[in-house]
């Protein structure tokens, strides 16, 4: 199973345990993921403001262009930001053969050209459709019974293109987190947004969209909250403390990647191929029940 | 006919065990059917077997004697020469007496055996009604526009002569008037061409089709299968039915004037005014325009109806200025968006060539200026007042009114009400009466289509649209209701088949709607009429004439056999074969009136067979049971219930009676109009009856049963049961 | 003029549309052969409570064509039948039917007595399933033809064999397979209705989520006395007599997520709803909550006629989002766009006005012919379409459309 | 109000996907689903009445336009297919072409993000909230990234992220990697902003 991993930013940062807990589970699950050789920056749904419409097209398709020349497996990409503006740029690329035309003008400048072969991914799909909760669940060495989970999908994970869950009422992640043995619990907050996308700069509008959602989760008896996607992480995660502050909530809610979890499912190390010493509100008694 | 009587019993559905069928049988044998089989299941095919072998043996009046009329209609039914009379010992006996002695049940049994008995003694199978000459089977449309010309080309085309009457020098209407037509087929977003010349094309090269234009209809004599119609050009045609198409009328924009300033700059047009533009290319020019919806629809101080067509004809009309200038400013202030059905998809095409819709509240929309229009408007959408200014045009989209005049109808007054008060009632309705007419019909009743609201000639707009009250003449298209164009096409085509259809009754010599079929008809015994002319009057069909005398002349073709005639004459001379005022007398002298000791009452329902006797089956069928002391009768309308019926009934004793029909008013359900209004007003006069009989007006009660209340039957029956109780028993008992 | 000797018209659905037809035509002397799909011909006016703007029992209306039907010896009807192919050209059809079984045969007296002997129960498809009822049923109570049903789920069992033995007339015959008929008729009206849009498909709506949200077909059945609850309207949920309603209007229609077009009768059948409630729980708070309300033609009258009762609040707003509350009730978001405010209000019932899906769009007919982007039949086809698979329409429309189509029918058969 | 189609039309040519708010029919989901709805005054359906009504200023000026969290809620219910989402950023986008600032702060941090892609080809999130409180100038920049500090520190604590914070920006960054192919990005970048400008002009 050969794919395009496209890491993003964020995995470089803040998600870097996405990416180490990512790539352990590829390991365990035989999926081979080779890199973009030097892929750019998708922008993300801030890019309008310094950037405009055809030069977002235009950073993605840069991405588009190196994936077909470099082999042209499927783009997987675990942050769905990335997920959506590559996705996005390479429909409107397939479905207008003259904006296409005129994108390949402008790659030509970097020798570059796109055709419309590759097919973009979310790594959701990728654990989901192709490699199947079957396999998942023979992968898994260590159950995670007694884990009380709440799956967050948030907005751009399945919004707008509904391709492989749905929009308003998504699944895909609680089957997985259910394979893994874990205890998913009713949470009606799953894809409502966080405001990542703004969070730092409006954070006095946006902190009662992480206190909701965190609240949310809790009333449904979560200890954990897992997502697929860097923002949601960081975001739910690290201005807990802050969101106490302005709305006197009182969160102390660990918030992981589904791909740590897995991989702690799988047998590996808390702190090595599940990363939990990554994050900022430590696991604690949310793991305990399976030793990390 | 000589009469070959047999009665069959059936045994089945708990019959034969509830009952004893030898007391049954003595009971119809004291009326005359004194032969009798049995079967254990009379509907199997060996009980129809049975029956089967008799009638081939010449048998030809059956009384049987097992479920409801409305049950097993197939398996009973043995060709029209065959009497059948059905007894309905299992709904109306069987399963409603559970609470009942066995020998009150028996005797409730017994006298519906009596009834059927005497009712079958005294029936006649019935003739058909043939009209005299041949038949006329061309049809006659009187309006050439969409909904007329469809009309006349489909009943051509079913192989019908057609004449077509348009008043105009030429065919078409108001296509003639149209420039395009909006979308009317997928995917819902081009104008399309006016199908006019194709209509025309083909009503001219159709030899079935002989066309009058330039011409109205004078007068129009006799009845469906036989009109004779007269033309303002010296015509005069034969037709066998008629449609009636002529279309309608735009609200007058002259009557805007206040609301809208219509008339105050040459720049407010109406929509057909602006059609008309559009037509003759004179859109140049236009930078900015306004259409507003609802301009005298919707409103109480002028049309309170919508309209139907205006939204839609304003977003084509929006398309022909986007088209003709796309950088136009085109504006349409609405109250509602009404563009129903696949028409969504022209609105968003509106929208998409950039039309801007603004939501109005109920107030219209001032309108200022000469040359450029301003115009001020509450914006709903944005909550606030806006106004539009530098309007180069304001298209009012004016509403639609049926070209039909407005019949007004007096009250109905019971007999023997003052006839000063009657009289004036009369000339209310007379004064708010249109003084035109379409049609001129040589009807006692008026030369025009009754009609119920807004001028529209209809009486059951839901089930039945087609049905006006006047038989063999059918509406078709906006004279009927406000529709759009595809409607009042379609419209045509299915009024030809209503045409044709009441040609091929007269032809039959049967009823049409709602008794299709029917062969009985009213049949008068002129000797004894005195002229009273309630008949005449109180037809809800306008079948009866009079002549100089005042005598009645029936016109079979015209009649709906409802038997409003029969019940509303005071000298009992107009009876069916196999209904009439005799045989229900009979039915009902023929229950056993037990003497006043044994206390049993007896209460007679009179039963519309169209809503409450099926209430009473399902009410039977799901177990709900009611006082035996009760016996039901069918009729064909409580309007057809004579009072004679009532004084009879209660002269010989029965202790009260019970018309149960269906609702009336407004929103009536008759099927014969207002069979349970008069009903109700006749019985508010049978007091007089009672007095001079020295009894009790609550022995009398008329009951609204629609036909879904069946949970309702049971309650009304005993709680009138407990009312004569309570006013004891009937004084004439033994008599 | 023979018409008898001429080839029949083949009418496929018994609803008002395929009903109307099928009378015109036969009263004009025509053979006609009806085919309808389920075990009683009426189509879904039957399970009505009321008619707008009258406010009239469908069942009058439907007593008196089934009357005409009764004594009219120039129709026949095949219930629980379907076409399954369809050959030749208008004049010359040669259509095939299959008939399911109905393990019950024309003996049967509609005594009852099968139903009081099994105990298995089905949900109840006349209700929409929001009641049980026994496997051996009448499908309701004016049904035509009045003849019981055994459902094919105890055909095979005990159960069947119960009833079997109940039947004191031989009526119960589980041997029955069916059968295939093969029809030559001269033309094919196609009346095969519509199915009311399937509302899980609007997530957000979570209609799967709450017992307390409806659609206006089963607010329908609430109201009507012989409904589930006899005409009670109650909360499915717990059976409480809902104190605050709420009827959201184009629930999938005018919708290019799910019905692009306007199903036309939704908003006069929520006034209508609005009148049963106002009737039976004259405490009750309503709202309508609409984006326009589409009373057409003289229908206005009936939309006046409920504003002027005051006891309706209608509010302009499509609603975005209903949300089960533990209580049972639904918190309903949306945007007032009069006021420009962005409300969330409790309301203990929902009924979701719910459009027509022709049913055209979800089985085809079995011949070459053309549809609209939405799977309506367009006009002017070998096969004629009527009523609500050509454009979704009230009753009147529907008769009216019936009788325009029996006339094409027998232009078709005249050939 | 005068109702005025300039904005209109200037909306429908220049702002991107602008014209597909013309089949809008103001059923009010767009504003009721956002989850900021409690926050705007104006939800999306306001605002494309608004430009139909033609009023510029109100609508460039609304801080509204830029309060998008761009979560594609309203987009993927709009009965009428309108691409919400895009049109707010493409309103917000016009707008500060046009020199209109409808929110200071998501504005410099959108700028800080964009140099960052341009300068780099990637985006380093310890670098990019610098550059964004270094818009405010030196002193209230640094006070700015100071009181970020809590969560800057918790994340390197987590090692999530590495210590740049408080190198000052306009020296060179070691940390900070080019990708390879930067320079071209940058000439497609500039000829892309070419084609748009043209557009918007």
């Amino acid at each position: 199973m050969d794919y395009f991993l496209y890491y993003g930013c964020s995995l470089e940062g803040g998600g870097v345990h996405y990416m180490i807990s990512t790539e352990a589970v590829a390991k365990a699950l035989g999926i081979n993921f080779h890199e973009i050789e030097d892929w750019n920056c998708c922008g993300a749904s801030i890019a309008y403001i310094g950037g405009n419409e055809m030069q977002s097209i235009v950073l993605n398709a840069r991405n588009l262009a190196l994936a077909e020349a470099q082999g042209g497996y499927d783009i997987v990409a675990p942050c769905s930001s990335c997920y959506i503006m590559l996705n996005k740029v390479n429909r409107e690329l397939q479905a207008h053969p003259k904006l296409m035309a005129q994108v390949n003008e402008i790659l030509a400048e970097g020798g570059l050209k796109y055709s419309g072969q590759i097919r973009v991914r979310h790594i959701l799909d990728l654990l989901y459709h192709d490699v199947g909760v079957e396999k998942i669940k023979a992968a898994v060495k260590k159950p995670l019974t007694g884990v009380k989970v709440a799956a967050y999908y948030g907005c751009q994970t399945t919004r707008p293109f509904g391709e492989y869950d749905s929009c308003e009422n998504p699944h895909t992640q609680d089957d997985i987190l259910a394979a893994l043995g874990a205890e998913v619990v009713e949470f009606g907050h799953r894809v409502k947004c966080c405001g990542s996308g703004i969070f730092l700069t409006e954070i006095d509008k946006c902190a009662y969209l992480v206190k909701d959602i965190i609240e949310s989760a809790a009333a449904g008896g979560a200890q954990i909250i897992s997502t697929a996607c860097p923002m949601c992480q960081m975001n739910l995660e690290i201005y807990q403390q802050r969101v106490n502050a302005i709305t006197g909530a009182n969160l102390n809610m660990p918030v992981v990647f589904v791909t740590q979890l897995m991989a702690l499912a799988f047998g590996g190390d808390k702190d090595g191929a599940a990363a939990l010493n990554r994050l900022v509100v430590p696991s604690g008694p949310a793991l305990q029940a399976v030793g990390a | 006919m000589s009469k070959k009587v047999c009665g069959y019993l059936c045994k089945g559905c708990g019959i034969g065990d509830a009952l004893d069928l030898g007391g049954l049988k003595k009971a119809a044998g004291e009326q005359g059917v004194k032969e009798f089989k049995e079967h254990d299941v009379l509907c199997s095919p060996e009980g129809v077997a049975m029956i089967q072998a008799d009638v081939d043996a010449g048998t030809n009046a059956l009384l049987i004697a097992a479920c409801s009329s409305r049950a097993k209609t197939d398996e009973f039914s043995f060709g029209n020469q065959v009497l059948v009379e059905r007894v309905s010992l299992r709904e109306q006996v069987v399963w409603c007496s559970a609470e009942a002695e066995d020998d009150d049940r028996q005797m409730l049994g017994e006298d519906y055996m009596r009834m059927g008995g005497v009712k079958l003694t005294k029936s006649e199978p019935p003739a058909p009604f043939q009209l005299e000459g041949e038949v006329a089977k061309a049809v006659l449309v009187v309006g050439g526009g969409i909904s007329g010309l469809n009309a006349a080309i489909a009943a051509a085309e079913a192989g019908s002569q057609v004449y077509l009457v348009e008043k105009e020098a030429e065919l078409g209407g108001f296509l003639r008037t149209i420039n395009k037509l909006g979308p009317q087929t997928a995917p819902y977003r081009e104008l399309e061409d006016n199908p006019l010349p194709a209509l025309l094309e083909k009503v001219s090269g159709h030899a079935n089709i002989k066309t009058f234009t330039g011409a109205t209809v004078d007068k129009t004599e006799g009845a469906p299968g036989n009109f004779t119609i007269s033309l303002s050009n010296g015509e005069s045609l034969r037709a066998g039915a008629i449609i009636q198409a002529t279309g309608w009328t735009p609200y007058d924009p002259e009557k805007l004037a206040g609301d809208l300033a219509y008339g105050s700059s040459p720049n407010i047009v109406t929509n057909v005014q602006f059609e008309q533009k559009a037509k003759e290319g004179g859109l140049g020019g236009i930078n900015s325009i306004a259409f507003i919806q609802c301009a005298g629809s919707r409103d109480a101080n002028h049309l309170p109806y919508c309209s139907a067509f205006c939204c839609l004809v304003s977003c084509k009309q929006a398309m022909y200025v986007k088209q003709a200038n796309p950088e136009a400013s085109v504006y349409v202030i609405y109250k509602d968006v009404r563009t129903p059905s696949q028409s969504e998809e022209v609105y968003r095409e509106a929208q998409r060539q950039g039309v801007i819709f603004i939501r109005r509240d109920e107030a219209y929309p001032t309108i200022t200026g000469s040359d450029k229009l301003s115009l001020e408007t509450m914006d709903v959408l944005l909550n606030e007042k806006v106004s539009l200014e530098e309007l180069d045009m304001v298209v009012l989209a004016t509403g639609m009114k049926p070209n039909n005049p407005k019949v007004v109808e007096a009250p109905l007054v019971a007999f023997g009400e003052d006839q000063e008060a009657a009289k004036k009632l009369v000339e209310e309705a007379k004064a708010q009466t249109e003084d035109w007419s379409v049609l001129n019909l040589q009807y006692r009743q008026g030369p025009n289509l009754p009609t119920l609201k807004y001028a529209m000639p209809d009486s059951h707009f839901i089930c039945f649209p087609y049905e006006t009250r006047r038989t063999g003449i059918y509406t078709s298209g906006t004279v009927r209701r406000p529709m759009r164009l595809t409607q009042a096409q379609d419209d045509g085509v299915g009024a030809a088949m209503k045409a044709i259809q009441a040609i091929r009754a007269a032809e039959a010599g049967c009823a049409v709607h709602p008794r299709s079929g029917d062969e009985s008809f009213p049949e008068f015994a002129m000797q004894r009429c005195t002229q009273c002319k309630r008949c005449t009057e109180e037809c809800p069909f306008g079948a009866i004439n009079e002549d100089e005398k005042a005598n009645p002349l029936p016109n079979p073709t015209r009649c709906r056999r409802c038997g409003v005639c029969m019940g509303a004459c005071p000298e009992r001379i107009i009876s069916f074969k196999n209904y009439s005022v005799d045989i229900v007398g009979s039915q009902i002298k023929a229950i056993e009136v037990p003497e006043e000791d044994e206390e049993k009452p007896r209460v007679v329902v009179l039963a519309c067979e169209n809503d409450a006797l099926p209430a009473i089956d399902m009410a039977a069928r799901l177990g709900k049971s009611w006082s035996a002391f009760v016996r039901f009768i069918p009729v064909r309308c409580l309007g057809s219930v004579n009072l004679v019926w009532i004084a009879d009934a209660l002269s010989s004793g029965i202790d009260g009676l019970i018309l149960m029909g269906c609702r009336r008013g407004d929103d009536y359900q008759c099927h014969f109009i207002k069979g349970s209004e008069l009903a109700n007003v006749r019985m508010s006069k049978i007091s007089e009856t009672l007095q001079r009989l020295v009894l009790e007006s609550d022995r009398i009660k008329v009951a609204e049963v629609g036909i879904t209340d069946h949970d309702k039957v049971a309650g009304i029956i005993n709680e009138f049961m407990e009312t004569i109780d309570s006013v004891g028993p009937n004084p004439y008992k033994g008599f | 003029m023979t018409d008898e000797t001429k080839k029949a018209i083949l009418v496929v659905g018994g609803g008002m549309s395929g009903l109307s037809a099928a009378l015109e035509a036969a009263e004009a002397g025509y053979q006609v052969v009806l085919v309808e799909k389920n075990a009683y011909v009426g189509g879904r006016v039957a399970q009505l409570h009321q008619y707008f703007p009258k406010l009239c029992p469908p069942y009058c209306g439907l007593e008196i064509n089934f009357r005409r039907v009764k004594s009219n010896p120039r129709i026949t009807i095949h219930t629980l039948a379907e076409v399954t192919s369809i050959e030749g050209a208008p004049g010359d059809f040669t259509v095939k039917v299959k008939v399911s079984p109905r393990y019950v045969n024309d003996k049967c007296t509609a005594c009852g007595k099968c139903a009081d002997a099994v105990s298995a129960t089905i949900p109840n498809p006349f209700n929409y399933g929001l009641d049980q009822i026994k496997a051996a049923y009448l499908p309701h109570d004016l049904a035509m033809p009045l003849r019981y049903v055994i459902d094919p789920s105890i055909a095979g069992t005990d159960e069947g064999q119960k009833a079997a033995a109940a039947c004191p007339y031989g009526a119960v015959d589980l041997g029955d397979a069916g059968q295939e008929l093969s029809l030559n008729v001269g033309a094919v009206i196609w009346a095969a209705g519509w199915t009311p849009y399937d509302p899980s498909k609007i997530e957000y709506y979570n209609f799967d989520k709450s017992p307390n949200i409806v659609t206006n077909v089963q607010f329908e059945r609430l109201a009507a006395v012989n409904g589930p609850t006899s005409g009670a309207i109650q909360r499915p949920g717990d059976g409480a007599a809902p104190k605050k309603v709420a009827f959201i209007q184009c629930a999938g229609s005018r919708d290019e997520n799910h019905l692009p077009f306007c199903s036309s009768i939704c908003c006069l059948a929520s006034l209508k709803q609005s009148t049963y409630v106002m009737e039976k729980l004259p405490e009750a708070e309503i709202t309508i909550y609409f984006i326009d309300i589409r009373a057409m033609d003289r229908n206005e009258d009936f939309y006046t006629k409920v504003k002027a009762s005051n006891k309706v609040q209608f509010v302009k707003s499509k609603i975005a989002m209903i949300t089960p509350q533990a209580n049972g009730n639904l918190i309903l978001e949306g945007e007032n766009t009069a006021t420009g405010e962005r409300f969330k209000a409790e309301h203990d019932l929902v009924v979701l006005a719910t459009g027509m899906q022709p049913n055209t769009a979800l089985s085809q007919v079995p011949f070459d012919v053309t549809y609209d982007p939405y799977g309506f039949l367009t006009s002017g086809q070998a096969v004629i379409g009527v009523g609500t698979v050509r454009r979704p329409s009230e009753v009147v429309t529907c008769v009216q459309d019936g009788t325009s189509a029996a006339l094409k029918a027998i232009q078709a058969v005249g050939r | 109000m005068d109702y005025n189609q300039t904005f209109a039309k200037e909306v429908y040519e220049k702002v991107d996907s602008g014209d597909e708010i013309k089949v809008c029919m103001q059923c009010g989901v767009c504003g009721a689903t956002c989850p900021l709805r409690g926050e705007m005054k104006y939800g999306p359906r306001q605002i494309w009445s608004l430009i139909r009504a033609g009023r510029r200023d109100e609508v460039l000026n609304n801080p509204d336009i830029m309060l998008c969290t761009s979560c594609y809620t309203c987009q993927v219910r709009c009965p009428r297919g309108v691409p919400i989402m895009e049109v707010m950023h493409g309103l917000a986008h016009y707008a500060l072409a046009q020199g209109i600032v409808p929110r200071a702060e998501t504005a410099k941090f959108g700028k800080a993000f964009w140099e960052g892609i341009y300068d780099t080809g990637r985006v380093d999130e310890a670098v990019v909230p610098i550059k964004y409180c270094l818009q405010d100038g030196l002193v209230a920049g640094l006070k700015k990234s100071l009181g970020m500090m809590d969560i800057g520190l918790a994340l390197m604590k987590a090692k999530r992220m590495k210590p740049k914070m408080f190198i000052p920006p306009n020296i060179f960054i070691p940390g900070v990697h080019k990708i390879k192919g930067v320079k071209q990005l940058q000439r497609m970048l500039d000829k892309a902003a070419a084609i748009d400008a043209a557009k918007e002009a």
